[in-house]
């Protein structure tokens, strides 16, 4: 009973890290029809902005992870405007274009941190909140939560409540209609790719105290962001949100009762399930050509 | 015999309901015409014929057999093919392959034989075969060109060579002279009827009525999904019916 | 620092020879010939820090004796050349690599980490005769005459730690097991540990073996942990410091063992001095006085520890001092054959019933295990965290261990479907 | 002169040339020609199956599949090369057929990533069974085989070896693609719905290309672990994929002979980049990004490029089938 819950919790804390990530893969697909592959990579570059600032440098956290947030913000804007956007009308060169910026941004991670062991970044908040005795929760996991749901709320505001955000969804949903409608595609792209990047790098600065820190970390959260996107639906954000915490606590589950590569093969195959059945995911609309 | 009868058809997007319960039936040798304002379900009759949408209900009743729910390939093989409302044609073929393309039933092979190139015999009647199509519709000069060097009118004829290629028995045609000047236009109704002479059952959606009314032997018109009238083109110039709808739809 | 790593991978990388005589007039060495060993190690990628440390170490092993005027072998003085190759733990650059260094190179020994990059050799290594090295015992194999494992005994070392943990703490009843599931590393540690449990008595509830592909360790943690386990032990030395965290929020209470427990500074910081204090491992820091005591043969290690902390001050490990203590067993050999050639050097420590071992005397075993004596076991330190500190408690041997229960070891792997003879 | 005289003339000499290459080589670069050969028919496989349109990501894990085959067949069964070579193609493209099923129902995007995600599946399974796979650490102890006085272990007599098997390999996928099959792939890439129209099914044409390429690379992969002798999970991962991917697009995936010039150059590219160690990724990926900016095209076409800039004329490759 007590572990149920412990995992409740901890597949909790999980899914908000895999709702920031995937939000934005499935954003920057829906706006621009590109499949970042070095999405991973961003969120590497939010964990090791945060290690050299916070861990090496003795900067404040908070000041780190702002410093992540915008620096991951630029490189994916950058990625738009000289990878993305020439290669727009060619959906599999702006694939390849991102392979090519993974190995670089790994290379940079490198470089930054030699080729040493796994980073590893003292938690700013020491301590464990417990409840029972077998339930506990660090503090810096409660802080990663709430600033988790802090953005994804402010996105869904900034989404629903906003003429920018109408726009965004607008573009996702028909690109060529609303180019008829006046939307600047580009400028949009923009708006697109840079949420899609300061969330992936939030993600990486939440995760940096709480994980083994590396150039390839990127690999799991590709993995895990392509599942969680099928599975949500490729055009869906609120999907992509909630299969993302289903599919955090159903890894959680089957990680602790039959062990955590079983977990990634399950999520993969249903990701295949997923696909051949409902290719519009559980939330998804929108109809494949 | 009717070679096409469309029986009780209903096509449903969604809420929308794009073809209402439609019957009428197509005979050996004709060519109909399949008219309507914009939005009326030329297209949609059209893809659910070819294979293209599945029938959300009816029948589709092909020479005696119910083909509705068949995949575009088995549609085809059976004889049913279709042209497409813009130029679709293979842009970075030559001609001569585009055209051997449309022999596919006659002249596909298994790895096995084209590994060892068995189906030599076979493919040499099919470039023979594509060499009369060619010669047929007035292309032999072009065929070393490719498709996208071609100009409108000569691309439309090589769409048709291509349908033609595989032997159809019906050949469905999606607005075969949209774009085309009154010259291309006069060409192509010309080589439509040598078509139709040569034994063929032709049905075209066409928005040019002076090319309807001058080669269809037959109309069929529909208007927001539902059939408002059959007749020759002399009696559908002269229905109120048709009148009004198209004034209504148009103006 | 970054820029002289930097420059010394790609120096490395680029085959060039990198010597200790940098600086020397080389007129001091007229007369001299020089030996190259070669190392065939991962230098950049996810394994780099169980290859690179080892070079820096044997680069100043090799410095020191080059400095002092060289080696005498067999009436002739050598000076010690180490050439490395990086196949960033890839079968295909192991190959070329070993290709390379031996039969362009003509190194006459090859250091390599192991795993599957040594199985790809081995065929190699019989072929050309070629002295192979490799850390993990596991790679010898019935066939695989030339391939030694002269210092770490991974993962037989594990044995002492358990051995101390139930004589020092027999409270101490039950246990769990967390490993990653590889073939290489993990699932041996973990067979180990689970017969070194058995002999001593503590109940194994649980054993979590998971793959490479783990982000977040507090699920597994959470589950064992909810055996209420006395002793945790971590049988991987991958994932040592987010467990460690794991445990610390976790509020685990109980005694914990691992094989290694590297960077543990980064895990202090991480949770807390008091928590981490206590912690059984195996590899000691090279400035522990114990390691001053008779029969350590590893010469003035204290030296060591600093001079390699001086030039890589965050990169020490416990391969730093394992690929030089194998350098020096081949020198031993080497000495004994009076040549440096690797059939000779071979046959020299084979002969030898009981060669030096890094922490004393040792003898040649695995013949039960893996179909071949390759491997040299000896007595091995049991070390524990002591006020933020490692700190050798005592020296336990693994020989006589094993001699007492390999029976035991030899079932436990054949449980984790591990090859055994 | 006669163009099949020249062909000819030309084909010798190119073999002339690949026969007596690895004399002058150093012994671990005659190790790396091995390789090479042996990924030559990877891509060259790969381009198959991306000549329907579909850009798959399993590929690399199929070439594992063929290794794995290959490997448990020896140690297993102990039986030789010369069974495990057909048996892995044979095997490999089996696991394609029934990938096929779920695979096909997508395409484009879907399909790429249903791919990869099949392919990660499969690579965790390897890693996940230590029986029979080996885990992580693989299996080994795979020989390539003996024939009277030939020792195949050694680099020259392997590479001829694989070379020929190569070869053999290259000229089937070239007669296939050539043939009235490859013309229908290319119909079904470029414009499927009219493919269709005239009865081309094109779920089995694609599937098709998916298990002829499958076959291919099982080949390939059974000839890489019978001269490595050992086989893991991790040479087939995604790393892998990225340089077929690589090799093929920077080659260019329009004709034959671009990917294998892909893989060529790149190849010899990276073993003179060697000494920069842990900067090579990097450099990698700035050559693919800038090969897809400015070299859409790919490699193979440089000479059109230059022809058409010098004016010479422009030059199409027409498809074999009207050559006559």
């Amino acid at each position: 009973m007590e572990l149920i819950f412990q995992s409740l919790i901890n597949g909790l804390i999980q899914g908000g890290f895999f709702a920031l990530f995937a939000v934005g893969l499935v954003l920057i697909f829906g706006v621009m029809g590109v499949v970042n592959f070095a999405h991973g990579e961003l969120v590497m570059v939010g964990a090791y902005t945060v290690w050299l600032l916070h861990a090496q440098h003795g900067l404040s956290y908070f000041f780190a992870i702002g410093v992540a947030v915008v620096l991951v913000t630029l490189i994916g804007l950058f990625m738009e405007r000289f990878l993305f956007r020439p290669t727009q009308n060619d959906p599999l060169a702006g694939l390849i274009c991102s392979i090519g910026m993974l190995f670089i941004l790994q290379v940079v991670a490198t470089l930054v941190g030699g080729e040493g062991p796994s980073k590893q970044v003292p938690p700013p908040f020491h301590g464990t909140w417990v409840l029972f005795e077998y339930l506990r929760i660090p503090y810096q996991r409660i802080f990663s939560l709430l600033i988790s749901f802090f953005a994804l709320s402010t996105l869904w505001y900034f989404l629903t409540r906003s003429k920018l955000g109408w726009a965004l969804r607008a573009v996702s949903l028909d690109k060529e209609a609303s180019a008829l409608q006046g939307i600047n595609i580009n400028r949009i792209s923009m708006i697109a790719i840079g949420i899609g990047a300061s969330l992936a790098g939030l993600a990486g600065a939440l995760m940096a105290p709480l994980t083994n820190i590396n150039p390839h970390m990127g690999h799991n959260v590709i993995i895990t962001a392509f599942i969680v996107t099928i599975v949500g639906g490729v055009g869906s954000l609120s999907g992509a949100v909630l299969a993302a915490f289903l599919y955090a606590l159903f890894h959680t589950f089957v990680t602790v009762y039959f062990g955590g590569t079983i977990a990634t093969i399950c999520g993969l195959v249903l990701m295949v399930v997923v696909l051949i059945v409902k290719p519009t995911g559980i939330m998804g609309t929108r109809i494949s050509e | 015999m009717p070679v096409l009868e469309i029986k009780n058809v209903s096509k449903q997007f969604g809420g929308l309901m794009a073809l209402n319960n439609i019957s009428f039936q197509v005979e050996t040798g004709e060519i109909r015409g399949l008219i309507g304002p914009n939005g009326a379900g030329k297209s949609t009759m059209f893809k659910n014929i070819a294979g293209f949408y599945a029938t959300t209900k009816g029948e589709i009743v092909y020479q005696g057999q119910n083909i509705s729910g068949h995949k575009p390939h088995a549609i085809a093989e059976m004889g049913i093919v279709r042209t497409f409302q813009e130029t679709t044609l293979f842009q970075e073929l030559t001609v001569f392959e585009n055209v051997l393309v449309g022999c596919h039933i006659q002249a596909r092979s298994n790895l096995f034989s084209a590994i060892f190139k068995l189906d030599k015999p076979r493919q040499n009647i099919a470039r023979d075969q594509v060499l009369e199509v060619l010669e047929f519709m007035g292309l032999s000069e072009r065929q070393e060109q490719l498709a996208s060097e071609l100009p409108l009118g000569s691309q439309r004829a090589l769409a048709m060579s291509i349908a033609l290629a595989s032997k159809p028995k019906l050949m469905l045609m999606d607005e075969p002279f949209a774009g085309m000047n009154p010259e291309e236009t006069l060409h192509m109704m010309e080589l439509t009827r040598k078509v139709q002479e040569s034994g063929m059952t032709i049905i075209l959606v066409e928005h040019d009525m002076k090319a309807v009314m001058g080669l269809c032997d037959y109309l069929t018109v529909l208007n927001f999904g539902q059939l408002l009238a059959e007749g020759t083109p002399a009696e559908i110039r002269n229905n109120d019916k048709v009148i009004e709808a198209y004034l209504g739809g148009s103006k | 620092m970054k820029i002289t790593r930097r420059k010394l991978i790609r120096a490395a990388a680029a085959g060039t020879a990198m010597t200790g005589t940098l600086g020397l007039p080389t007129a001091l060495f007229a007369g001299q010939k020089t030996v190259k060993l070669g190392m065939n190690i991962p230098m950049t990628g996810d394994y780099a820090p169980w290859g690179l440390p080892g070079l820096y170490g044997c680069q100043i092993v090799a410095n020191d004796l080059n400095a002092a005027g060289g080696v005498k072998i067999g009436g002739d003085n050598y000076k010690i050349e180490i050439v490395a190759y990086d196949h960033a733990y890839d079968t295909e650059k192991a190959v070329q690599g070993y290709k390379k260094l031996v039969l362009e190179d003509r190194v006459k020994m090859v250091m390599m980490l192991g795993g599957s990059t040594v199985a790809s050799v081995l065929p190699w290594a019989r072929r050309k005769k070629m002295l192979t090295t490799t850390l993990l015992p596991s790679d010898i194999t019935p066939k695989s005459d030339y391939l030694i494992a002269t210092c770490e005994s991974h993962p037989l070392y594990n044995v002492t730690g358990v051995e101390w943990l139930a004589e020092n703490h027999p409270e101490a009843k039950t246990a769990v097991i967390v490993t990653n599931n590889d073939a290489e590393y993990g699932l041996q540690s973990a067979a180990t540990y689970k017969a070194a449990f058995e002999v001593a008595g503590i109940k194994v509830v649980d054993v979590n073996l998971h793959g490479f592909d783990i982000t977040d360790f507090a699920p597994i943690v959470s589950s064992v942990l909810a055996k209420k386990p006395d002793i945790f032990c971590m049988a991987t030395s991958f994932y040592v410091t987010p467990l460690m965290e794991q445990l610390y929020h976790q509020g685990f209470k109980g005694k914990i063992i691992s094989c290694t427990l590297d960077y543990y500074n980064e895990i202090i910081a991480k949770t807390s001095k008091d928590f981490v204090n206590g912690t059984i491992f195996q590899f000691p820091d090279f400035d522990d006085p114990a390691l001053n005591q008779a029969g350590v043969s590893f010469p003035n290690p204290a030296d060591f520890d600093a001079k390699f902390r001086k030039a890589h001050p965050t990169d020490w490990s416990a391969v730093s001092w394992e690929y030089p203590a194998i350098l020096l067993n081949w020198l031993e050999g080497a000495k004994a054959a009076g040549s440096v050639e690797p059939t000779a050097v071979l046959s020299a420590l084979k002969s030898n019933k009981n060669p030096n071992f890094v922490f004393g005397e040792g003898e040649w075993w695995g013949k039960d295990l893996w179909g071949q004596d390759n491997a040299l076991v000896g007595r091995w330190p049991v070390v524990v965290v002591e006020d933020g500190k490692a700190r050798i408690q005592e020296y336990r041997s693994v020989s006589s261990w094993l001699d007492r229960n390999k029976a035991v070891l030899i079932r436990h792997m054949k449980d984790l479907g591990l090859r055994t003879v | 002169m006669n163009s099949n005289t020249q062909k000819i003339v030309g084909g010798s000499l190119l073999l002339a040339a690949l026969i007596a290459l690895p004399h002058f080589l150093k012994f671990h670069h005659q190790d790396l020609l091995i390789f090479l050969t042996i990924n030559v028919l990877a891509v060259s496989s790969y381009r198959i199956v991306t000549l329907t349109g579909e850009w798959s990501l399993i590929h690399a894990v199929m070439m594992g599949v063929g290794g794995y085959t290959a490997a448990l067949l020896f140690k297993y069964y102990e039986v030789g090369m010369w069974v495990t070579l057909p048996m892995a193609g044979i095997l490999t493209a089996a696991v394609a057929a029934l990938l096929c099923f779920p695979l096909f129902r997508t395409t484009q995007f879907y399909f790429l990533i249903g791919s990869f995600a099949a392919g990660e599946a499969i690579r965790l399974i390897w890693i996940q069974f230590v029986f029979p796979f080996g885990g992580t650490g693989g299996l080994s102890g795979v020989e390539p085989p003996m024939v009277g006085e030939i020792d195949f272990m050694e680099s020259i007599p392997y590479y001829y070896l694989a070379l020929s098997v190569v070869l053999l390999c290259l000229f089937i996928l070239y007669l296939i693609e050539n043939s009235r099959i490859g013309l229908t792939l290319h119909a079904v890439h470029w414009k499927a719905a009219l493919a269709e129209s005239v009865g081309v099914d094109t779920w089995r044409y694609r599937s098709l290309a998916f298990v002829i390429g499958s076959f291919f690379v099982g080949i390939a992969g059974a000839l890489k672990v019978h001269y490595l002798g050992t086989i893991t999970p991790n040479q087939f991962g995604v790393g892998f994929m990225v340089f077929i991917l690589i090799w093929v697009i920077v080659g260019g995936y329009n004709k034959f002979y671009g990917p294998i010039l892909g893989a060529v150059v790149l190849t010899l590219f990276d073993e003179s980049i060697r000494g920069f160690a842990e900067v090579r990724p990097a450099i990698y990926g700035a050559v693919l990004i800038l090969s897809i900016l400015f070299l859409p095209l790919g490699l193979e076409s440089i000479p059109s490029k230059f022809k058409a800039w010098s004016g010479i004329g422009k030059e199409r490759d027409p498809l074999s089938l009207t050559d006559k």
